[in-house]
C-alpha cells in the first residue's frame, strides 16, 4: 500500500495530498495585493496600475511601473538574502543598514573622480592619490569592508557565545559611528564613470536577481545550506552531530555581511553618493521581506524564493501608494497593515490546510 | 596501560552547582566487550556519558579512549576518534527531514567544494531507507520533517544514524525506551550484530531482560556514583535490583560508609 | 496639474512648515494637485520616488533632497523622461548644471550659523566676557546643515568675525532633539565647567539646554544660548527672555517659490534657475516681526 | 544526606555552592564599567567620574552626575519593563517606540494651555475647547492611546498567530504615520502647569522607580508573572497544562502597551513638547536594556532586577562619555562595543560556573 | 447513549497532509474500566490522543464525553471537562522549576485578585514533595529548572502532576517508558490506586507485562486504524503481538480486505 519512493510503509500516504509549498501562499497573496491596487486604480484613479492603458509604453504593460516596483526593492533585498540565510540559521542580524552606511562612505572614498566639469573635485574624502583608481579598488574595498563587519559579528556570536540580537546591535551602533567619523559626516559623491555603471539602469535588478539565485542553490543543494538549516533547527543536535557550529556561524554571518558590502557598492553608484545616514532601517525592511517571504524567526524554515517573493511584496506596496496617491501619513499606516496581513494571510492557509 | 581497553575513566566528576552528579567514576571497557550501565533515574547515567562525549566540560577527572589519554574539545571531536552516540534526546533537527537527519554532520556528497559541496539527495535517501528497514520501523514518508514523528520514529532514526556508521565505541542511551515490541527486538538484533563484528558498545537501559541478554557486564550507579561492577554470570536481576536501590553496595565501592 | 513632492522627511519641524506652506498654497489654486511623499531622510527611497512619480506620469516634481549631493541621479530620471524637477531649501550640488527644465530655490546655511554666531559674540562683547567659553550642541551629523553650522561656527571664530575670543568646552551632538539636548546639558552641567554661553545648530536644542539649565537653577541672564528657525516654541522662549538668538529660515517663501517654478516649467515657460531665500536674523528686538511666520 | 527543604533525596546536593544570581553578574558589570571611568577620569580628565572631588555638593558624591544617569534612562526604562515581560514571554516589542510618539502627540494635544506669554497658544492642535483641561484627561487618554496599541499587538499575536515581530513591526510602522498625521507634522508645545509636573524634575526616576517594583513584584509573586515565565519557556506545554495562552498574551502586550503611554505622558510632560519623531529607536534601546539585563530573547528567563540594571549601564555609559568628552562618533563606536561587552562578561561568569 | 460510558468516539479520523495518521477509529471506554492501548511505533496512537484532549484539530469523527458530544476548543477545555493526560511529549516547561510545573495552569493561590493572584509559593513546595514521593523519583532540588532534569525525573514530575488531581478520565502516553526499576513500580502502584478509587484510565504502553498486570482491555493500533479490541481474559501476549505486526486482524476491524 504504502508508496516506497516516499517512505517504508506504516500507514497509509497520499501523495496527491501533500501541502503545498508555502511559497505559493505568498505568491498568492502577492496576486491578490496587485489585484486589490488595480481594481482600486479602476474605481478611483480610472487608470491601470500595471498595465499600459494610455499606450505610453507601446506595451500591454506600464513598463516604467514594472521596473520601478523591481528596482526600489533590489537593495534591500540582496541585504535580505543575506538576512534569509542568518535568520534560517536561528540568528538575527540587526547591523546590516549601518554595515550599507560605513561601507558606503568608504568605497565610495575610492571611487572618486579627479575633476567634475573641469574643476577638481569638490567632496573627495581622500586626497588625490585615491582619485581615478580602476573600479575593481573600491568594489574590492566595499565587499572587504562587508565582510569584515560580518565575519565580526559571526565570530563574536559563534565564539562568546551572545545573543545575534546583541551583537549586531552592538555592530549597528559602531558602524553607524563609523560613518559619520569617516567625513565627519559630510557626504562623498562624484564617482568614476565605472563606477556609476555598477548601480545604473536595471543593474540592481540584475545583480539582485543574480544572487538569489545563487544563494538558492547554495541553500538548498549545497551542505552549506543545510547545515544552515540544521543549525537553526536544533544547535544542540547540530552540534552533537559532529557540524562545526562555531565555525559555521561566522560563515554565514561573514557572507551575509559581503552581500551588505555589495548592496552598498551598488546603493552609493545608483544614488552617485554615499552619505553617512544611508541604509537606515535598511535592515528591518529586510527582516519583514524574509519574513513576510516564509522565513521562521525561531530558524530553521525559509527559503530565497519567499523571500524574493517578499520583496515584491514590498515593491508593489510602494508603488501601489503612489499610483493611488495616498496621503503620505496613510501610506505608512496602510503599509503597516499590510505587512500584518500579508503574513495572517500565510498563517490562515496554514491552518486550514491542518483541517483538511 | 593495557592496549585491550577501548574506554577508561578515573575520578571523572561533574557537578552542577551544587548538584553532585557524577561522583569520582572509575570506569573501563575492553575491545569488543558489551557493558550496561543501570541505576536510578537520576542517578548520574546521562551525566556519565556527556563528561566522556565532551557534551559538556568535566569538572574534574581523567578519560583515556584508544590508547590515549583525552581531552575532546566537544561531541565532534569524540565522534572522530571513533565514538558513536544516541543521546537520550536524540539530538534531531526537528525542521530537517528523515535523511537529512540521519546523515547529519557527514553527508553524502556529489562534488566537493569545501562547505559548498554539493549533496548527494539521491544516494543519502536510498541509504536512509536501507538503514531504518534494519530498525523494522515504519515511515510512511520520509520527506516529512521529523518534527512531524512518533516518539520512536525519531528513536529509530536516532539509531539508524548511528547504527549505519562504524566505530570504536557505540554508546546507546535508552535506546528502545520508545520503542514497540517488534522495533525493540529488531535494534536488539542490532546490538548483536555489533558484538559479532566486534565493536564495544556501552548501554544505558532500565530493561533488565534487555541487559542480561545483550551485555558481558553490568555496572550500577547510585547517587553519582558507581556502586558495583557485575560480571553477568556472576549475578542476576534480584541482584542487580539490590545494588540499584541500595540495599547492597560492593565493598571496594562503599565510600558512603567510610 | 499633478505635481509630484518628495519632501526629506516629514517628522521635521522646519520642513513640516514649508511642507504644509505649499499645501495650503496649492490648495487655493485651481486645478494644481499636489502629491507629497516622505523619502524618510533616505536618498535612495527619494530617487525611487521620483521614479514612481514618473511611472504615474506627473507634469512637475519637487524634491526637497535628503543628501544635496545627491542630486545628479535625481536630474538625470528626471529629465531622462523629460518631466520638469524643482528642487527646494537645499541646494543641489549639480546647481550649475542643471538641465533646461530643472531649477533650484534654497537657502545657504553658511549664514545661518555665521549670523547666529556673530550675533551670540556680539552679546559676550556687551556684557564684557572675554574670553567667553560656550558648549556647541551640533544636529545630527549624517546632515549637511548641522556640518555646516557647526562649521560656521570654527569660521567666525578663525577669521576674526567674533567680537571677543571664544573658546569651545566641547561639542556634542543632540540630533536636532529637544530630549537629546536637556539630557546632555545635564551631564555637561554635572561637570561643574564654568561656562558662559550654548550655541545650537536649532532652537529645539537650544530649548532643550534651556530647560536643563532652569532645572538646575541656573539664571539664564547669565548664560547666551542661541538657535537656528525661529520656531514658535523659540519664540515663546525669546519672549520670556530665555533664548537670546535665533535666525529665522523663510520655510513659506521657499514653499512658494518652489510651487511656482514647478507650475511654470510644466506649462514649458521659463524660470530663474536659482533664487535664494536669505536668512534672517531674529533677536528680541524685532521678533515681533516673525511671530506667526514658523 | 540529601537536605530535604531542597528536594527529595538522590545526589549529594550542596547549597552553599549553588550558582549565584544572574543578576550579580550583571551588577558586577555595572561597577566594572563605573570603574573604567573612574579610572579613565583620573587620569586623562584629572577628575573623579563619580564622587565630589571639588566639594560642589556637600556629600561624597557627584549627586549632580548620579541624577542625570538615572534621569536620562527612566523613560525608555519605563518602556524596557514593558519589553522585559513581552521578551519573557518569548515576544518582542518592536513598536513601544513609534507608540511613544503617537501617544505624545495626542496626549499633549489634550493638554494645552489657553494662554502663553499672555498670547493665545500659537500651536494648539484642537482648538480652544481642549485647552486648560484638567491634568486628568490628557492623562487618562496618554495611557488609553497606549492601551490600545498594546491591546491590538496582543490581539494579532495571540489570535492570528503571526509573529510578534511583524505584529509589532506593523504597529511601529502604522504608529509611526499617525504621529505624523496628528498634526500633519507640527510639533505641539506649550502643556499646563500641571501636566509640566509629571516629567519635571526627579518625577521621571520616581515614576521609573515605581514600575519597577510594581513589576517586580508582579512577575515574581503573582500568577501572571509565573504564566508569562510559561508561556515564554514553551508555548505548547503552557497551552497543554490548561492556560489560556492566547488571552495571556493580549494581557501581556496590553500592559506593554500601557506603559509605553505611560512613558510617553512623562516624555512630553519633561520636554514641554510633543514631536512626530519622539521616541525613534527607543524599542532598540529598552530590548537592549533588557537584554544586558539578562532577559533571554528566547523566552523564558530574565528579571525586572537585570533590566533596570541593564539601563543603569546604559546611563553610566552615555554620562561617562560626556566626562571624557570623547567626540560624537567614537561615541556611538564606543558604545556599540560596550553593549556587547557587557553581555560577554555576562556569558563568561556562566562559562567559569559551568566549570566548578 | 449508554450512561456507563466516559468517552467514545466514531469514525475518529485525523489527515496530516497526505499521511493518513488515524483512520475511522471507533472506541469507547466505561466508568472505572483500564484500557491499554497498544501498537507499532508510528500506528496512529499519541494521534489518538491529541484528537480528543482537542491538542489538534480532527480532520472529521465524532467523539462524547460523559453523556455528551464534545468538540473541546482546546486542551484546557479537554482538562476542564476531566479528563487528565500525560503527553508523550510530557509538556514541561523548561525553565520553570518543579512545583511550578506540577502546578502550572492551576497554581494555589493566597489572594485571588483574578489573572494578578498572589501564588503560595510554600503550600505548592509542601505538596510537590508530597506528590513526587508517591513516584519514588529522587531528585536533589526540586528549585532547579526542569531543563536540568534527567529522562526519568522530567517523566516523574508529568506523571505526579496528573496523579494529584482528580478526574473523570486519566490519559497516560507511555508513562513509564524512561523510568527505573523502582520508579516503574511505584507510578504502576499509582494506577492501582486509580482503578481502586474507581477512574477510568488509558494507558499507552509497549510493556506487555505492564498492560497485563494493570489494565481490564487492549485495543490494538495498526497504521492509523483500530484492528483489536480484546478483554484480557481472552488473549494473551503472543495473540496481542500477532494483532500489532499484522499476522491477526479481528473481522469486524477487516477494512484492508474489503
Ligand atoms: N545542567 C544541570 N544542572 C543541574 N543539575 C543537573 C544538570 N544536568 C543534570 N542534572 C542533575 O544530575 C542528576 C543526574 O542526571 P542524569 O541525567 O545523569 O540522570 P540519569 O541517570 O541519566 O537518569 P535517567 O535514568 O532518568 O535518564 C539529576 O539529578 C539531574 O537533575
Ligand atoms: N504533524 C504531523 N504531520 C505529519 N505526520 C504526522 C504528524 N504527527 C504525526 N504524524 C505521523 O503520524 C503517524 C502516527 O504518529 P503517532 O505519534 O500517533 O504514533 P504513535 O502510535 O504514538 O507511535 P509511538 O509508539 O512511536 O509513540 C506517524 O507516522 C507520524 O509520522
Ligand atoms: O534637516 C533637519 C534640520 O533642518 C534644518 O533646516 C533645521 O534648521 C533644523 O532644525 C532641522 O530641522
Ligand atoms: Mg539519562
Ligand atoms: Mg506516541
Amino acid at each position: 500500500m504504502a508508496d516506497t519512493t516516499h517512505g517504508i510503509g506504516g500507514l497509509t500516504f497520499d501523495a496527491k495530498k501533500r501541502n503545498w509549498p508555502n511559497e505559493a501562499n505568498i505568491f498568492i497573496a502577492l496576486l491578490l495585493i496587485i489585484g486589490v491596487f488595480e481594481l482600486l486604480g479602476h474605481f478611483l484613479m480610472g487608470q491601470s496600475f500595471l498595465f499600459d492603458t494610455r499606450g505610453r509604453f507601446g506595451s500591454i504593460f506600464n513598463e516604467a511601473r514594472l521596473e520601478i516596483i523591481i528596482l526600489q526593492v533590489s537593495i534591500v533585498g540582496i541585504i535580505a538574502i543575506g538576512v534569509t540565510q542568518v535568520i534560517i540559521s536561528s540568528g538575527i542580524d540587526l547591523s546590516s543598514g549601518s554595515v550599507v552606511g560605513a561601507t558606503a562612505m568608504i568605497a565610495m572614498s575610492f571611487a572618486q573622480v579627479a575633476e567634475v566639469n573641469g574643476n577638481p573635485n569638490p567632496t573627495t574624502a581622500l586626497g588625490s592619490w585615491a582619485q581615478d583608481l580602476p573600479v575593481l579598488v573600491p568594489v574590492a574595498i566595499g565587499l572587504l569592508c562587508g565582510l569584515l563587519a560580518g565575519f565580526v559579528n559571526g565570530v563574536l556570536i559563534a565564539y562568546t557565545g551572545i545573543p545575534p540580537f546583541i551583537a549586531t546591535l552592538g555592530m549597528m551602533v559602531t558602524a553607524r559611528g563609523v560613518s559619520k567619523w569617516w567625513t565627519a559626516g559630510k557626504p562623498i559623491s562624484f564617482p568614476t564613470d565605472s563606477y556609476k555603471e555598477i548601480g545604473s539602469g536595471l543593474m540592481p535588478v540584475v545583480i539582485f536577481v543574480g544572487v538569489a539565485i545563487l544563494f538558492h542553490l547554495l541553500l538548498k543543494y549545497t551542505l552549506y545550506g543545510k547545515h544552515t538549516y540544521a543549525i537553526g533547527s536544533n544547535e544542540s543536535a547540530a552540534r552533537m552531530s559532529g557540524i562545526n557550529v562555531a565555525r559555521h556561524k561566522v560563515l554565514i554571518y561573514t557572507i551575509a555581511g559581503v552581500l551588505s558590502g555589495l548592496a552598498a557598492i551598488v546603493l552609493s553608484s545608483k544614488n552617485l553618493t554615499a552619505q553617512a545616514g544611508m541604509g537606515v532601517m535598511y535592515e528591518l525592511d529586510a527582516i519583514a521581506m524574509a519574513v513576510i517571504g516564509g522565513v521562521s524567526l525561531s530558524g530553521g524554515r525559509g527559503s530565497v524564493v519567499g523571500t524574493v517573493l517578499g520583496a515584491l511584496i514590498f515593491g508593489v506596496i510602494i508603488s501601489g501608494f503612489t499610483f493611488l496617491r495616498l496621503d503620505a501619513y496613510y501610506q505608512e499606516m496602510v503599509k503597516g497593515a499590510i505587512i500584518v496581513a500579508a503574513v495572517v494571510l500565510d498563517r490562515w492557509r496554514h491552518y486550514l490546510a491542518a483541517l483538511r | 596501560m593495557d592496549n585491550d581497553i577501548v574506554l577508561k575513566t578515573q575520578g571523572l566528576t561533574k557537578h552542577y552547582g551544587g548538584v553532585h552528579a557524577l561522583q569520582d567514576a572509575d570506569f573501563e571497557i575492553r575491545r569488543g566487550e558489551h557493558v550496561a550501565i543501570m541505576g536510578d533515574n537520576g542517578a548520574g547515567k546521562s551525566t556519565f556519558v556527556r563528561q566522556i562525549t565532551a557534551v559538556e566540560q568535566r569538572t574534574r577527572g581523567t578519560v583515556w579512549f584508544d590508547g590515549r589519554e583525552v581531552e575532546f574539545d566537544g561531541p565532534l571531536e569524540a565522534r572522530e576518534a571513533g565514538i558513536e552516540t544516541v543521546f537520550q534526546n536524540l539530538a534531531l533537527a526537528d525542521d530537517l527531514n528523515v535523511p537529512d537527519n540521519l546523515f547529519l554532520g557527514r553527508e553524502k556528497i556529489k562534488f566537493n567544494l569545501g562547505p559548498f559541496s554539493i549533496l548527494d539527495y539521491k544516494a543519502m535517501r536510498e541509504a536512509t531507507l536501507r538503514g531504518l528497514e534494519k530498525t523494522a520501523v515504519k515511515i510512511p514518508n520520509i520527506s516529512q520533517p521529523i518534527r512531524n514523528m512518533s516518539g520512536g520514529q525519531r528513536q529509530c532514526v536516532a539509531i539508524a544514524r548511528t547504527a549505519t556508521f562504524h566505530s570504536k565505541l557505540t554508546i546507546m542511551d535508552e535506546p528502545t525506551a520508545a520503542l514497540g515490541v517488534q522495533e525493540t527486538a529488531q535494534v536488539e538484533n542490532i546490538v548483536r550484530t555489533l558484538k559479532a563484528s566486534g565493536e564495544s558498545l556501552i548501554l544505558i537501559s532500565h530493561n533488565m531482560r534487555q541487559v542480561m541478554d545483550l551485555c558481558d557486564r553490568i555496572v550500577v550507579f547510585r547517587r553519582g556514583r558507581v556502586v558495583a561492577n557485575l560480571r553477568k554470570e556472576e549475578t542476576d536481576g534480584q541482584d542487580v535490583v539490590a545494588y540499584i536501590t541500595g540495599a547492597k553496595t560492593q565493598s571496594q565501592y562503599d565510600v558512603e560508609a567510610a | 496639474e499633478n505635481i509630484g513632492v518628495s519632501m526629506a522627511l516629514f517628522d521635521d519641524n522646519f520642513l513640516t512648515v514649508l511642507r504644509n506652506g505649499m499645501i495650503a498654497q496649492a490648495k487655493g489654486m485651481e486645478g494644481v494637485d499636489l502629491q507629497v511623499e516622505d523619502a524618510q531622510n533616505d536618498v535612495a527611497k527619494q530617487l525611487d520616488q521620483i521614479k514612481n512619480f514618473v511611472a504615474s506620469g506627473v507634469d512637475a516634481i519637487i524634491v526637497n533632497p535628503v543628501d544635496t549631493s545627491a542630486t545628479e541621479a535625481m536630474s538625470a530620471a528626471a529629465s531622462a523622461a523629460g518631466v520638469p524637477l524643482v528642487y527646494v531649501n537645499r541646494e543641489p550640488v549639480n546647481v550649475d548644471s542643471l538641465p533646461d527644465n530643472q531649477a533650484f530655490v534654497a537657502s545657504d546655511e553658511r549664514d545661518s550659523g555665521t549670523l547666529e554666531t556673530m550675533a551670540v559674540c556680539d552679546l559676550f562683547a556687551k556684557e564684557g566676557k572675554n574670553p567667553a567659553r560656550v558648549y556647541v550642541m551640533m544636529g545630527e551629523l549624517s546632515n549637511q546643515a548641522a556640518v555646516q553650522r557647526t562649521q560656521d561656527i570654527h569660521d567666525v571664530m578663525e577669521g576674526g568675525k567674533c567680537a571677543v575670543k571664544l573658546e569651545i568646552i566641547d561639542q556634542q551632538t543632540a540630533n536636532w532633539s529637544r530630549d537629546e539636548a536637556q539630557d546632555l546639558m545635564t551631564n555637561w552641567l554635572s561637570t561643574g565647567e564654568r561656562f558662559d554661553g550654548v550655541i545650537s545648530n536649532n532652537d529645539e536644542m537650544a530649548i532643550g539646554a534651556i530647560q536643563a539649565m532652569k532645572a538646575s537653577g541656573l539664571s539664564m541672564k547669565d548664560v547666551v544660548v542661541g538657535g537656528v528657525d525661529a520656531t514658535q516654541d523659540a519664540l515663546a522662549a525669546m519672549g520670556a527672555g530665555d533664548l537670546d538668538v535665533t535666525v529665522f529660515q523663510d520655510a513659506a517663501g521657499q514653499g512658494a517659490g518652489a510651487l511656482d517654478a514647478a507650475l511654470k516649467l510644466a506649462k514649458g515657460e521659463s524660470v530663474d534657475k536659482k533664487v535664494y531665500i536669505p536668512f534672517q536674523l531674529v533677536t528680541p528686538e524685532n521678533m515681533e516681526k516673525y511671530t506667526s511666520k514658523n
